[in-house]
């Protein structure tokens, strides 16, 4: 990012009415080690956190956001070293206290929950074994109680069938579920400080929205400290009560959550908050074009489990999706965790055998075709894949990723290899990279080039499944816009699968909204979002959070 | 869990059979038979002599009819004769199984145990010079020859020590019996096992090592640490649990090779074992002896597979069991 | 004066496959066979014949009747007494279906008869001056008639629980470990055998055969039962005692088997050139440690009627040379079979591959197990193989087998392997075995000697020597040409 | 390529295998000049101990043969043995285990099951009875060596195939129209190479060992002299002669090192994921 350095804007701190801190961190540098792209991961930055108060931390990917947290809980990773300042728990200063004094803080006085909910539990322990183990750390309580007490945090949380959850091994258990086990076991000891390093990137937006709730309830009923690290501005709309800002290891602006949203001062915060995609119907609505595509009666059921002498188990995921998608238009598919999105994507593209129904791409059944016939149909459809990093064979060199396809087409590959570089130009990176491999790309580059493998091969259908739900917001903003350029250069179809509902209204040209592997409802973004007919609709809408707020932003 | 045992099991039959085909083909292609060898060690022979040896093994037969026979006699349990022992096969192996078992056993217990043990410190402590120590060592273990090493313990702690008895199984004509007799077994399994182990372990060390060092990253460490658990609790309840499962499946390969694995050893420490029954069966083509030995192990084998493969349900309840 | 009581640990390797030894016949059975079975006759050092089960015979003077008186009050280790009939059921009917060697011998025989319980009469057809070398324990052991009559031999269940007369007993035999033999006490010489108990201890490794001699595991270290190269070590340990003897009824004698059927083997000088070209003294001195000595005739000069005569072949790889030029060897190279029978003998096979090659002649080392080594010689696939035979008492029935023409047919690697045919060589040797008294055969065997010398039909090595290494308390191991086998029952422990 | 020589130069352990493993194939090429004439050939009196003659470094054996030269002439003869068995079992276990993995179903139970049929005799004695059957002879131990080692090949193989198949990277493949044959060249092998690696050099170790072990059970080639020749034989002599079993034991002991050494590098070197960790 090549921006001209502002002043960072620190707003006074009103203090009447507000309890005292319970930690301060101050002038918190953390040195990273040598070939990093920068020396500090955190430069001199300082956090108030007082009791019954919820701080924002928001701030593009790698600007030191879990960096700080991990600093307060003494977890910092082996390869970087606090170069200077002081993080102070009432009055102990934490970076100067003795390893096993640490101990007894952790847990205890200040808890933390991670970004990452599917990781985070101990794959082979019980839940409940896993919320005993705090009380157990701490010498507290006897196994009995401990159990009961884990029992009773499970209940809490609001999990749905508490003694079943306890009984329990994370994998049984859903991605909402297990971050609230988290939570149940950050709460445990009723801390004084909660940290929560972004708790519901990875969720839907219904399962979002009960989470932040749950927070929110919990720290004002316990008058903890909380910390809560996001990128989402909807989310801090919706609980912050202060906000941090950061870019690149320092702290840009800060204040309290009305003024830093309402009326940002520093460049780099109003870009972030300008990038926020907004709730409302984007492109105009086209007159119904020739369709490219039109998918019947599409049904995906699978079979799991079976063998000789076990019982098959049938997961519904598609039941009966039927749609067209005209040449030059935006479907935007939408629905909760689960309802089959990725699913009916897959099918289109034939990396999964539909059960039944049919897709034609003009007057080919994509569903039934084999062999040389399909790949010959394929390269008219293509997807650009959620995952930037899985996506990109590591070892192999960017410019190839591009070409594979022409090549395998029969393309020469030293043309085909020349048109990659001017397909990276086209998505906006430099031609160059086409010899360096993906680790040495960020994320949203290698979006780009994810973008740019699709394109070679010339398709007239791009299945985009959630492209953009792993890239913070400006970046995101970016993505879209590349590809909203190239569909109209193009005059490329698209069907953009995503669980962010904004996201959706923002590029859609046709929305629509599945629950439990059935389409609800398909129509214009303008009506869906404007005016759901059904109810499930209406409540995903509902879900998303800090939705008035986000909206009197900008 | 039950049906999925019965059917793994029922397959195993199958496999096992064709595997039985197979070394017969195999065995039976390797030159010279028992009859030339047995007629050799006569130091006399005949053609009378040849024949009548070669009446009595059934070699006169058409091999698809010893084949067929055997496999016959195989589904009826019943592996069929020693030619040169003049002895049920079977009661030969069992006669020697215990001993192999013993062995190979105790190596397996002693390797697992130590290999664990020691990779998890090492992992533990990372970097420092009890890690190399720990990892050179292992290294050293893993790269000497195994009759070597034998040989050398057999000189530092039998003849140079006297500590331990070099060889066999017992000590012959003491007539120990109950404790002291066990104990006497005991200390003449110590070397052969020690040696046999080690090479085990030594894979065991750097794998859980490894695997640890792994773990350690996940994020559900960090958790653990964020409750404030001490390194020790964290180390032993979270980290060694879950880096163990790559070795359940090396370990499982080990146990395959219980029965037949100990060749070197056994033939150093002259230990009664089954290893070393099937390589002289092997040099006299005692075929029935030689395939009732590779029967047994491939038995063994599946076996353990099976084992194996419940075991990783019971240390990770992630993983279903299917085919 | 020898007292009794103790026992005595062994080594017997590899593991027989039986103890039977009237049906398995190789060398460990006849190791521990030997105490539990006896036969007419021992033998003394000089092959001069010892009572055994029978206490005295005669010889008619034309050569022709063999009377047998035997011993009182023997008894078969179930308890039923031993006679005559025991050993016609023995002679005509038990060995004649399980010995090759024994038919060999009986086609000499007229008749076999018992007058009475304890008198045996054997009567030729022609004199057979051997014949009263015949009667070792290993060549005719006496088996239980009431055991084994009307049953199948090869399976009777007695084979695994063998029923002799001997002064030892079979106890426990655990497979792989040991086989313990105990003091047989209805034995029929008073007070004989001193010892309590034999175990036989199986450890299949050399290097750990010697480790349990030093450490006092084992007492007695058969000969061959350790490597070569411990010998010199293990003999210079305090109380420890070597002798050689006992070897003499085998008396083992080492050749190379040369293909006289393929080129360049066909040519007896090629041959000669071999028997020059081979340092036998250095295999004697590094590889055997001194043990043996260099053979100078097809006979064991431990054997009856060996004599030296020319041509000797000394060390001399110019002669060799000189021949090789002679005859235009091209250089072919040759393919040599060394005895799977451990360390020794493959070092010896890499020495004579040096050796061959100074000369000239490129031979290539196939190694194989011991199965693959019988189905090679027996069948005649080799150029050049190693190995070693026992001479079994008498020319004629342990050395005339390798050379005679009707010796030559395949599938036993113990006849006449190499395909030497000459049929002077056989004339005399069927003359020598018949001639009688025992002057006459040597005048033929002296004429011999010489002829096969000249010819080489096989290159002769070592009179193998394997000494036996004791602990020195043991008395009287060796009493007999059969050495360990069959005199334990002499052995006592010296007080 | 570059960054590729800084990676591995950074890891100690494994520029030290590397000059170890140079060092062993210099002798082994050295050794026709270095001495010149045959390691079979009786050079002196038997049992000299090592560093008493300037002549014989490292003494002679039983026979007189000078050991410093069997160590030279046998580098050769036992890298080969480890390295040819090694490429022989990659062979047959790379595409075993890929396309039982990458295929699934019932090409993979076919695959596997063939697969446990050499895992179900020991693999030694397996060896043992293939060199028996093919009698020894550098090809058929080499051979053996390798039908005996390919089993775990196939399977972590197939393990890898199988978890990369699901990859994202290997959809695209699969929908940019590549072929299955180019998916799996391409696409997923390369990403195999680290746990390949790490075998492979334990698996170089595992064939010298098992030469060694055929040559003390009296299976060893005869003609070529190798480490694992030269131990066999100096192991009945050990009490008398130290030295002779354990030059070559020790430069066993040294090779294997270097190649682990060499594998652990070769692993962290080759895995760009590994550099990203560091940023
Ligand atoms: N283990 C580590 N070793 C070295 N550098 C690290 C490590 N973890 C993170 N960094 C670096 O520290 C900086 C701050 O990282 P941090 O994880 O705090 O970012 P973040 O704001 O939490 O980003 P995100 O939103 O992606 O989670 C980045 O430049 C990152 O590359
Ligand atoms: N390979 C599979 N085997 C069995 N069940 C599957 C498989 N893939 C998906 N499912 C199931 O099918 C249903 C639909 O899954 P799908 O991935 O299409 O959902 P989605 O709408 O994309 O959800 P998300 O927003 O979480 O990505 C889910 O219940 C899922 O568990
Ligand atoms: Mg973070
Ligand atoms: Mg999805
Ligand atoms: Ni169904």
């Amino acid at each position: 990012m090549t921006e001209e350095p502002h002043r960072p804007v620190i707003r006074p701190e009103p203090v009447e009415g507000r309890p005292a801190p319970v930690v301060r961190i101050e002038r918190l540098s953390i040195a990273l080690p040598e070939g990093a792209d920068r020396p500090f991961a955190v430069e001199r930055v300082n956090f108030n956190l007082r009791p019954g108060e919820l701080l924002c931390v928001v701030g593009e990917s790698g600007s030191g956001k879990s960096m700080s947290a991990n600093a307060l809980m003494g977890l910092l990773p082996d390869t970087v070293r606090v170069a200077e300042g002081r993080i102070l728990l009432e009055e102990t200063d934490l970076l100067r206290e003795p390893a096993d004094k640490l101990y007894d803080v952790r847990g205890r006085r200040v808890a933390m929950i991670f970004q990452e909910p599917m990781s985070a539990l101990n794959p082979l322990m019980k839940v409940s074994a896993q919320i005993e183990e705090v009380f157990e750390a701490h010498g507290l309580l006897t196994p009995k109680e401990r159990k009961d007490k884990a029992l009773q945090l499970l209940t809490e949380v609001g999990l749905p069938d508490p003694p079943r959850a306890a009984d329990s091994y994370p994998f049984q258990l859903s991605g909402g579920q297990r971050q609230r086990v988290m939570i149940a076991m950050a709460l445990a000891l009723e801390p004084q400080v909660l940290i929560a390093d972004e708790p519901t990137t990875a969720l839907d937006v219904t399962t979002q929205a009960q989470i932040l709730k749950l927070i929110a309830r919990l720290q004002k009923e316990r008058n903890m400290a909380v910390m809560f690290i996001t990128h989402d501005f909807g989310v801090v709309a919706e609980i912050a009560d202060y906000v941090t800002v950061m870019q690149l290891g320092r702290i840009v602006e800060s204040g309290p959550a009305d003024e830093v949203l309402y009326s940002p001062e520093h460049p780099y915060t109003k870009k972030l908050i300008a990038a926020i995609p907004k709730l409302r119907a984007g492109a105009a609505e086209k007159t119904a074009s020739a369709p490219v595509l039109t998918v019947e009666d599409l049904t995906k059921t699978y079979h799991m489990g079976g063998g000789f002498f076990k019982r098959q188990r049938d997961v519904h995921a598609v039941k009966g999706v039927s749609f067209t998608l005209g040449r030059g238009e935006t479907l935007g598919i939408v629905g909760e965790s689960g309802s089959g999105k990725s699913s009916v994507g897959r099918c289109l593209v034939r990396l999964q055998d539909p059960t039944s129904g049919r897709v034609l791409l003009g007057d080919k059944d994509m569903a039934h075709l084999k062999g040389t016939e399909l790949r010959a149909v394929r390269r008219r459809i293509q997807m650009i894949f959620q995952d930037p990093f899985s996506s990109l064979n590591p070892r192999e060199k960017v410019g190839r990723i591009i070409a594979d396809g022409p090549i395998a087409y029969g393309e020469d590959p030293k043309r085909a290899l020349s048109r990659a570089a001017a397909l990276m130009e086209m998505v906006g990176l430099d031609p160059r990279g086409v010899n360096r491999f993906p680790h040495e790309f960020s994320g949203g580059q290698r979006q780009r080039i994810g973008i740019a493998r699709a394109l070679a091969l010339e398709p007239e259908i791009i299945v985009a499944d959630e492209a953009v739900s792993a890239l913070d917001v400006s970046i995101q903003a970016q993505v879209l816009d590349l590809l909203g350029t190239l569909k109209k250069d193009l005059n490329l179809s698209l069907i953009f699968i995503t669980h962010d509902l904004r996201v959706a209204a923002q590029i859609c040209d046709r929305v629509m909204v599945m629950q439990k592997g059935e389409v609800v409802e398909i129509g214009p973004g303008a009506a869906i979002f404007g005016a759901p007919k059904h109810a499930y609709t209406q409540s995903l809408i509902d879900a998303i959070p800090g939705r008035e707020k986000e909206a009197a932003m900008a | 869990m039950a049906r999925f045992i019965a059917g793994r099991l029922l397959k195993a039959i199958v496999i096992l059979i064709c595997i039985t085909i197979l070394n017969f083909f195999l065995i039976h292609a390797a030159p010279g038979d028992p009859a030339a060898v047995m007629a050799g060690e006569a130091g006399e022979t005949d053609a009378v002599f040849l024949q009548q040896l070669r009446e009595r093994f059934g070699l006169d037969q058409p091999l698809y009819m010893q084949l067929f026979i055997y496999l016959k006699s195989v589904v009826q349990l019943d592996l069929g004769y020693s030619y040169r022992q003049q002895f049920p096969v079977l009661d030969l192996i069992a006669d020697r199984l215990p001993a192999t078992l013993l062995l190979s056993l105790s190596a397996f217990v002693i390797s697992l145990g130590l290999g664990i043990l020691a990779g998890a410190v090492a992992s533990a402590r990372q970097g420092r010079w009890s890690d190399t120590l720990i990892s050179m060592v292992a290294l050293i273990f893993y790269a000497t020859p195994l009759f070597w090493l034998a040989l050398m313990a057999v000189l530092l702690f039998s003849v140079q020590l006297g500590w331990l008895p070099g060889f066999g199984y017992e000590t012959v004509g003491a007539g120990y019996t109950g404790i002291a007799r066990a104990l006497d077994i005991l200390s003449h399994l110590v070397l052969p096992a020690l040696t046999l182990g080690l090479f085990f372990m030594a894979v065991y060390v750097r794998m859980t090592r490894a695997s640890m060092l792994e773990v350690n990253t996940m994020d559900f460490v960090k958790t653990a640490k964020a409750k404030g658990l001490r390194p020790g609790v964290i180390q032993r309840r979270h980290v060694l649990r879950n880096a163990l499962l790559p070795v359940v499946t090396l370990a499982g390969l080990q146990a395959g090779q219980l029965v037949g694995g100990a060749v070197l050893i056994e033939t150093v420490f002259a230990w009664p074992g089954i290893g070393r029954l099937m390589f002289e069966a092997l040099s006299q083509r005692d075929y029935n002896l030689l395939l009732g030995v590779f029967v047994i192990s491939a038995a063994m084998v599946l076996l353990f597979n099976l084992i194996t493969d419940v075991l990783y349900r019971v240390v990770d309840p992630r993983i279903r069991v299917t085919s | 004066a020898p007292s009794a009581g103790g026992k005595v640990n062994l080594i017997v390797q590899p593991e027989p496959p039986s103890l039977m030894i009237g049906i398995t016949t190789n060398a460990p059975a006849l190791a521990v066979g030997g105490n539990i079975y006896e036969s007419l006759l021992r033998y003394d050092e000089k092959l001069q014949p010892m009572p055994s089960l029978a206490k005295s015979w005669d010889i008619s003077p034309d050569g022709l009747t063999y009377t047998f008186k035997l011993q009182d009050n023997v008894k078969f280790h179930d308890g039923k007494p031993m006679t005559s009939a025991d050993v016609l059921f023995t002679v005509n009917d038990f060995l004649m279906k399980t010995q090759p060697r024994h038919r060999n011998t009986m086609a000499r025989v007229e008749s076999v008869s018992a007058p009475d319980d304890k008198t045996v009469i054997f009567k030729l057809k022609q004199p057979f001056e051997p014949f009263i070398r015949s009667f070792a324990f290993g060549s005719q052991p006496i088996v239980p008639k009431h055991v084994y009559e009307g049953t199948d031999y090869t399976t009777n269940p007695a084979n695994e629980k063998p029923i002799g007369t001997g002064p030892f007993k079979f106890v426990e035999w655990k497979k792989g470990s040991y086989i313990k033999l105990e003091k047989n006490k209805d034995y029929y010489l008073d007070g004989k055998p001193y010892l309590d108990e034999l175990i036989y201890q199986i450890i299949p490794d050399g290097a750990s055969r010697a480790v349990a001699f030093e450490t006092g595991k084992i007492d007695i270290l058969p000969g061959g039962s350790v490597e070569n190269f411990d010998i010199p070590r293990l003999t210079a340990l305090p109380n420890t005692c070597t002798t050689e003897k006992g070897w003499e009824y085998f008396a083992p004698l080492s050749w190379l088997w040369l293909n006289n059927r393929t080129a360049p083997m066909d040519n007896p000088k090629f041959r000669q050139a071999i028997m020059y070209a081979m340092d036998r003294e250095f295999a004697k001195d590094v590889l055997w440690n001194g043990y043996g000595k260099v053979a100078t005739s097809p006979f064991s000069s431990k054997l009856p009627f060996y004599s030296e005569q020319e041509p000797q072949y000394a060390f001399d790889p110019a002669k060799a040379k000189a021949l090789l030029k002679e005859i235009g060897y091209d250089g072919k190279p040759l393919k040599l079979l060394p005895l799977p029978y451990g360390e020794t003998w493959q070092r010896w096979a890499e020495a004579v591959k040096q050796n061959l090659g100074d000369v000239g002649i490129p031979v290539e080392i196939e190694s194989t197990d011991v199965a693959g080594w019988n189905q090679r010689t027996a069948n005649w696939d080799y150029d050049i193989a190693f190995t070693f035979l026992y001479q079994n008492g008498d020319p004629a029935i342990g050395v005339e087998r390798n050379y005679k023409t009707t010796q030559i047919s395949k599938g036993s690697p113990w006849n006449n392997v190499e395909g030497y045919s000459n049929a002077d060589v056989d004339k005399m040797f069927d003359d020598a075995a018949v001639a009688y008294p025992a002057a006459e055969r040597q005048k033929i065997y002296d004429k011999l000697q010489a002829k096969i010398m000249e010819d080489v039909p096989v290159a002769w090595l070592l009179e193998l020597g394997f000494p036996t290494i004791y602990n020195c308390k043991f008395k009287d191991i060796v009493t007999t040409a059969n050495g360990l086998a069959e005199s334990m029952r002499d052995a006592y422990i010296e007080k | 390529m570059k960054d590729f020589w800084k990676r591995f130069a950074r890891n100690k352990g494994a520029v030290i295998g590397l000059v170890i493993l140079v060092a062993v194939i210099a002798l082994s090429a050295a050794a026709p000049f270095l001495f010149p004439k045959s390691p079979w050939a009786m050079v002196q009196r038997p049992f000299i101990p090592p560093f008493t003659m300037d002549k014989f470094l490292l003494g002679t054996d039983p026979m007189g043969r000078d050991l410093a030269s069997g160590l030279a002439h046998g580098a050769s003869v036992s890298l080969l043995v480890g390295l040819v068995s090694t490429v022989v079992s990659l062979l047959i276990g790379i595409p075993i285990g890929a396309l039982a993995g990458y295929f699934g179903g019932w090409v993979d139970d076919v695959l596997m099951r063939f697969t446990e049929f050499f895992q179900s005799v020991p693999s030694f004695a397996l060896a043992v009875v293939l060199v028996a059957i093919f009698q020894p002879s550098i090809t058929s131990i080499v051979i053996a060596i390798a039908i005996v080692s390919w089993p775990p090949v196939a399977r972590l193989l197939r393990g890898e195939v199988m978890s990369l198949k699901s990859r994202e990277f290997v959809e695209a493949a699969v929908l940019s129209g590549q072929t299955h044959a180019t998916i799996i060249w391409r696409q997923i092998l390369p990403n195999t190479l680290s746990p390949i690696i790490v075998l492979a050099s334990m698996m170089v170790a595992a064939a010298i060992l098992i030469e060694s072990s055929l040559s003390f059970l009296g299976l060893g080639d005869r003609n070529v002299m190798s480490w694992g020749y030269i131990i066999g034989a100096g192991r009945t002599v050990i009490r008398q002669a130290w030295w002779v079993s354990f030059f070559p034991g020790a430069a066993i002991l040294l090779t294997v090192l270097a190649l682990n050494l060499i594998g652990e590098g070769l692993n962290d070197a080759l895995n760009p994921r590994l550099s990203r960790r560091g940023k």
